[in-house]
């Protein structure tokens, strides 16, 4: 009851209890963490576990003493899923909290509407949004924890050409996610010499998308369907795809990797695959896989504090809080400069999502295989290598 | 060719029977009141999550219906005795603002009660599809066809057969004139709003398995029933059914045919052009300004 | 009484200057500034929507559309093709001018929610375009806009500058300038309808036969105000672009037509410092609901509905209507 | 010389029902020219086609001698044509002598930059036309209320208003519908004051209606519909002697 009240009150600022038990941390100022995410809106699925990791690891540090002896303070707004709210958020952070770092940013297009002011501001900011060109070219001062859909197309790719897969039918969603997904797509099947004989799309209020799958069914030489895209729709196109009863492999992005599409897509999602990191099937990862125990962690405290199934997207939130935490205590201080040059220079940080290795050219720091292929079988995901 | 064709239309039907109900919605209260009811859509995902929570709850799929009925109808009675009923010397576009208001109102207590995920509906019978000629149906777009058709009778049969029905008539024709034959001319308004309710809401529930249902589903949906309402000619209950159904139909041909992209954008084109050759939408009345 | 009638006509402006220069004193940091500045880019587009619903009853649900409109093709103008900020706020105007008045002449001879539904439609049509056309806008992930330059100035919200000497930073060049924006928009419309061309924008939505039996040609009217609405938010818009840096199509959306009109209502019909304080409003409100968490979006409908039930005529003309009705009893208990 | 209005075979018809069936009469400039006949006889129809604001199924009518068939109401009141309302047509947005000033659009011609940017000679312009506004207030006998909304005036003082409005726009010729409708004596016979002083100007007066009093004390000619016909048209004298209006007006 209390940890609800606590959630509606205030900015969600969960200064440290810790105070009492640190004789350092008492005096010393917390370190500002500032965030603005999609927690209502049509992203609300991306920003809703996004928070509630920031809100537990955030508190989970300051019990163990904070970071550098002080405490972490969680400033945040709810951008609605609007591109011009998340801006102004973001303003807000910079100019009238003075955080010192933001982590945030749910979907690609609040967080490119925040990037301006980052960069003008010199802010060090992770964003947890997908597309490529957040960090594609490298902007000096942002950084991201998700891969990127480019990778999660060449993923995708590489998996269908090793089924002997070349000409692909592929529908996606109209919104950002979906459409950047798309271009990516288009520009990866070219480069490795696929063809996308199908190129459908819906949007993201559609209720029904059986008449764009019929074009698909209808060309000639389609071999497999790609749907790019986020949020319900996805699992209508999984639905409808059955209905249809359309044989092709079918692969989803990981945009929907998290056990909600599951529920909503029903057994029409039999057999289909999609990237995904390997917090869906945490168990089936091999002993030595560094991430096992990250991973497993993870979800087992997510999910005694919340009382609610992990997701992928939460687990974005929870590398860039990390890869912050870590920054700021290699860099010895909050001081923007020293903590953007640290991010950059961050090796070997194992998440949940997957081994980070950033550098100079490099924000994401993460690799394709970073992401794993799944398949849902009996209703559930199969690790397939 | 033809598999294809039946294919787009089954999809059009479907859905343009949804748009059908929802703008019966608007058409009802608009003659009632002349308030075009922008909280239309939020009696159709009241009806939809209040199902699925209460069938959640252990409640056999009958009894939550008819309850999930039973709250969009109270619902509806309360938007007109507490926000439209108040606000009666309001401006139209003051009127639209109030529902507005009261859609954001509704649709903000059901994110707190039921959460933001989306929900799935069973189908209410088989989830295998019906093959036609080469093209599949799925089993619930019968549902919906079959239950729209009921309401539309229902309602033909309300309006001619019923008291209550010929009195709705009567307000919506002349308010003064009904209350001087002894109607209450504010009962009338109440009972319109909470039909109107019932028919989104019946709509929510039917629709749901196919599209998923979740707080937000009324605004698009909503928005949706007012454009096949304007097609049809506000007002016209034959309209409101037309326009539903050539919505839907003109969506999904143009999906199928032309492109998805601006398959929104050619529907929205389809009422302008209506529009521009018929001001009044297809069955509108031709009114002649008294002067 | 010529004397007293200029006076009123004027007030408003005063009183608004007046408050404009005041307010910095009560501005604790750049993120104050940046809130008022929008609050007054999205005033001065409301302030032209009043004249077309407020003054003309004709109701626009697109109007979204032009703002986006013009936000896009600045953004484009400038970022892509590296215009100067003047001439491409100002092709941009005269672009989006022509848009409104092409498709304005078949829609409004529609009546009431017809006329709605048109607007509406037209509003759609923009987004989707907007939305689809990646190559040029950059699809539904928008696209970065630079920094205003205003005849060789780049104008910064991160800048600093100096002005007759004094030292001033982004915001407040900004600031200055969105000002400055407001007053001239606020003081053209004033303009505007006190004048033959506003009795006839009035007399439209008073009676449009009455209107056109005195010769007042409604259909050219309504087009002229239509028109110059959509040139205000054309403008708006752009400068919208350059202070934001960054658009996405949710400029040209349908919540921000509804936006526009709500705070055209809200504030008051008819009432050119009331739509100002109706945007004033519904912009802060996010702001100060966002403590609230999962109740925000419940208060924001509730505070909507209830304000509209109880004050129909909209903030301003309610308050002052109250004011000045306590004043006349004041005077006449003295008297 | 030519009448002033010249109606022709004037036809409307509503859904198969006809308002207004083979209709035709000329005004000669000057006149004061009556409509009569009892209730749905077609009178405001009438009007209402020859101002514009109907079409006509058939027939046509003639403004000094033009055929008015492709005007708008707009166009006819610049060619001198203005009228009032049986139904008042007030702009209640409006104070009532913003409603006599719009009655000047006409003569006050200003480019919108003029406007946007309130140059002197729109001043000037707005302060003859306020002037002119006033003293037609004045005129028609409703003087007090120059500094009111029009929402705060009597139904009489709206009647006057009207006409006055129609009168600011400087009219070759003024329709009046009902004027008297709604008015007690004292009103009525100032108004027929009023109306006698608009025609001793040169203004041609059409008029519509009941009061048969009225009626025959300032008309030169009358007209009389029965059902959307002409049954009867002439001097005051003939009329009231014409057996057929007779028996109209006592069988109706």
């Amino acid at each position: 009851m209390l940890k609800t009240m606590m959630r509606r009150a205030g900015k969600c600022a969960v200064v440290a209890v810790a105070g009492l038990m640190m004789m350092s941390a008492q005096a010393a100022e917390p370190i500002k963490i500032g965030s603005f995410l999609s927690v209502t809106g049509p992203a609300s699925f991306l920003g809703d576990p996004e928070l509630k990791t920031l809100e537990m690891y955030v508190e989970k540090i300051n019990e163990e003493g904070g970071v550098l002896g002080r405490p972490l303070e969680l400033i945040h707004y709810d951008d609605v899923g609007n591109a011009s709210s998340a801006r102004n958020f973001a303003s807000r952070l910079i100019r009238s909290d003075q955080v010192d770092i933001i982590v945030g940013g749910s979907t690609t297009g609040a967080t490119m509407a925040a990037v301006p002011l980052m960069e003008q501001a010199q802010v060090p900011f992770i964003s947890l949004a997908g597309a490529v060109v957040i960090t594609t070219p490298v902007k000096k001062w942002v950084f991201k924890t998700p891969q990127s859909d480019r990778m999660a197309a060449e993923r995708i790719l590489a998996d269908m050409k090793d089924r002997g897969i070349t000409k692909i039918g592929l529908i996606s969603g109209t919104d950002g996610f979906g459409s950047s997904g798309r271009t990516q797509t288009l520009e990866v099947a070219e480069q490795m010499g696929m063809e996308v004989v199908a190129d459908e799309t819906y949007s993201g209020s559609d209720t029904d998308m059986t008449a764009q799958l019929t074009n698909i069914r209808n060309t000639k030489g389609v071999e497999a369907v790609l749907n790019f895209g986020f949020g319900q729709g996805p699992a209508i196109v999984t639905r409808n795809y059955a209905q249809l009863g359309i044989e092709l492999p079918f692969y989803q992005s990981h945009g929907v990797a998290s056990d909600s599409f599951l529920e909503l897509a029903g057994s029409a999602a039999e057999g289909l695959r999609l990237p995904a990191s390997p917090l869906l099937v945490p168990d089936s990862l091999p002993e030595d896989d560094p991430q096992k125990d990250v991973v497993q962690n993870y979800k087992s405290e997510y999910e005694a504090r919340w009382d609610a199934k992990v997701s992928t997207f939460g687990a974005y939130a929870y590398d860039g809080l990390m890869l912050a935490v870590r920054a700021i205590e290699e860099a010895g201080s909050t001081d923007p400069e020293a903590v953007r040059e640290a991010l950059e220079n961050i090796e070997g940080y194992v998440g949940v999502t997957g081994e980070f290795n950033m550098s100079p050219d490099d924000h994401n720091g993460l690799t394709a295989d970073s992401f794993r292929i799944l398949e849902v079988q009996n209703g559930n995901w199969k690790l397939i290598d | 060719m033809l598999a294809e064709f039946l294919q787009y239309l089954f999809t059009g039907i479907t859905i343009g029977a949804t748009y059908a109900l929802i703008a019966l919605g608007f058409t009802l209260i608009y003659n009632a009141s002349h308030v075009i009811n922008f909280a239309q859509g939020e009696f159709l995902m009241i009806g939809g999550m209040a199902t699925v929570s209460l069938t959640a709850m252990g409640v056999p799929m009958v009894f939550a219906v008819v309850l999930a009925v039973i709250l969009a109808g109270v619902l509806g009675i309360a938007l007109q005795r507490f926000a439209i009923a108040p606000a009666k010397q309001a401006d139209v576009v003051t009127l639209i603002i109030i529902t507005i208001g009261a859609s954001i109102f509704i649709r903000g207590i059901a994110q707190m009660v039921w959460g933001k995920q989306y929900h799935v509906m069973q189908n209410f019978s088989t989830n295998e599809p019906i093959q036609v000629f080469g093209a599949v149906l799925n089993s619930q777009s019968l549902w919906v066809l079959g239950v729209g058709a009921v309401m539309v009778v229902a309602l033909v049969l309300f309006f001619t057969k019923t008291l209550i029905g010929k009195a709705i008539l009567a307000t919506s024709m002349n308010k003064e004139a009904a209350r001087l034959v002894g109607i209450r001319t504010q009962m009338v308004l109440m009972l319109a709003f909470m039909v109107s309710a019932l028919l989104g809401s019946v709509a929510g529930i039917v629709v749901a398995p196919i599209t998923f249902t979740s707080y937000d589903i009324g605004i698009i949906l909503g928005l949706k029933g007012f454009v096949a309402a304007a097609i049809g000619g506000l007002g016209s209950g034959v309209g409101a059914v037309v326009g539903g159904l050539t919505l839907g139909i003109v969506e999904a041909m143009t999906a199928g045919y032309i492109s998805s992209d601006y398959k929104d954008a050619v529907a929205f084109s389809m009422i302008l052009l209506v529009l521009f050759f018929m001001p009044r939408g297809l069955f509108g009345a031709k009114v002649v300004e008294r002067v | 009484m010529l004397n007293r009638f200029m006076q009123s006509r004027l007030r408003g402006l005063m009183v608004l200057a007046l408050i404009l220069i005041i307010l910095p004193a009560f501005l604790g940091n750049p993120f104050h500034y940046e809130l008022v500045i929008q609050m007054a880019i999205i005033a001065a587009t409301v302030v032209g929507l009043n004249l077309l619903v407020g003054f003309a009853g004709q109701i626009s649900l697109g109007h979204a559309g032009f703002f986006g409109l013009g936000a896009y093709f600045t953004g484009i103008a400038t970022g892509t093709y590296g215009w100067s900020s003047v001439p491409a706020l100002v092709v941009g105007a005269i672009a989006v001018g022509i848009i409104a008045w092409v498709v304005g002449r078949p829609i409004l001879r529609l009546k009431g929610h017809y006329l709605s539904m048109a607007t509406l439609a037209v509003g759609f049509i923009i987004a989707i375009i907007l939305n689809n056309e990646r190559a040029i806008t950059g699809g539904p992930d928008g696209m970065p806009v630079p920094a205003l330059d205003l005849f060789g100035w780049e104008l910064s919200t991160f800048g600093q500058y100096s002005l007759f000497g004094l030292d001033i930073s982004g915001v407040q060049a900004w600031y200055i300038l969105v000002s400055v924006v407001l007053l001239l928009a606020v003081w053209f419309a004033q303009n505007l309808i006190e004048s033959p061309i506003g009795r006839a924008l009035r007399s439209v939505k008073g009676s449009e036969v009455a209107a056109s039996v005195v010769g007042v040609d409604t259909a050219k009217y309504k087009s002229l105000v239509f028109v110059i609405s959509a040139i205000y938010a054309s403008i708006m818009g752009g400068l919208y672009a350059h202070f934001q840096g960054f658009i996405t199509p949710a400029v040209a959306s349908f919540e921000f037509s509804i936006l526009f009109i709500t705070m055209v209502v809200l504030g008051g019909m008819g009432s050119t410092l009331g739509v100002i304080l109706g945007a004033v409003v519904l912009k802060l409100l996010p702001q100060v609901l966002a403590d609230f968490q999962e109740l925000e979006t419940v208060m924001f409908g509730l505070i909507l509905m209830l304000t509209m039930i109880f004050m129909p005529k909209g903030l301003l003309p309610t308050i002052t209507a109250i004011v000045s009705k306590r004043m006349r009893k004041k005077a006449g208990g003295e008297a | 010389m030519t009448a002033l209005v010249e109606v022709k075979g004037l036809d409307k018809a509503f859904g198969g029902v006809h308002a207004v069936e083979g209709v035709s009469f000329a005004v000669e400039a000057g006149q004061v020219y009556s409509v009569i006949g009892p209730n749905g006889a077609g009178k405001t129809t009438l009007f209402n086609l020859i101002t514009g604001l109907y079409i006509p199924t058939k027939g046509e009518v003639l403004l000094n001698g033009e055929s008015t068939a492709k005007l708008e109401p707009n166009q006819l009141a610049e060619r001198g044509m203005c009228r009032t309302f049986q139904q008042m047509q007030i702009c209640m947005n409006m104070t009532a002598i913003e409603n006599v000033m719009l009655g000047r659009h006409l003569q006050l011609r200003s480019s919108l930059f003029t406007t946007l940017f309130r140059l002197p000679s729109l001043r000037r312009n707005e302060i003859a036309a306020r002037k002119r506004a006033a003293d037609l207030m004045e005129y028609v006998g409703c003087g007090d209320y120059l500094d009111a909304e029009a929402s705060a005036m009597s139904y009489g003082a709206l009647k006057r208003l009207e006409i006055a409005r129609a009168l600011a726009a400087e009219p070759k010729v003024i329709l009046l519908d009902e004027p008297a409708a709604g008015l007690n004596a004292t009103e009525t016979a100032a108004l027929e004051e009023l109306i006698r002083k608009i025609a001793a100007q040169g203004i041609t007066v059409m008029l519509v209606e009941h009061d048969m009093k009225l009626v025959m004390g300032i008309s030169d000619r009358l007209l009389v519909l029965n059902y959307g016909r002409v049954l009867a048209e002439g001097i005051p004298e003939e009329i009231r002697q014409n057996p057929d209006v007779i028996a109209a007006y006592l069988g109706g």
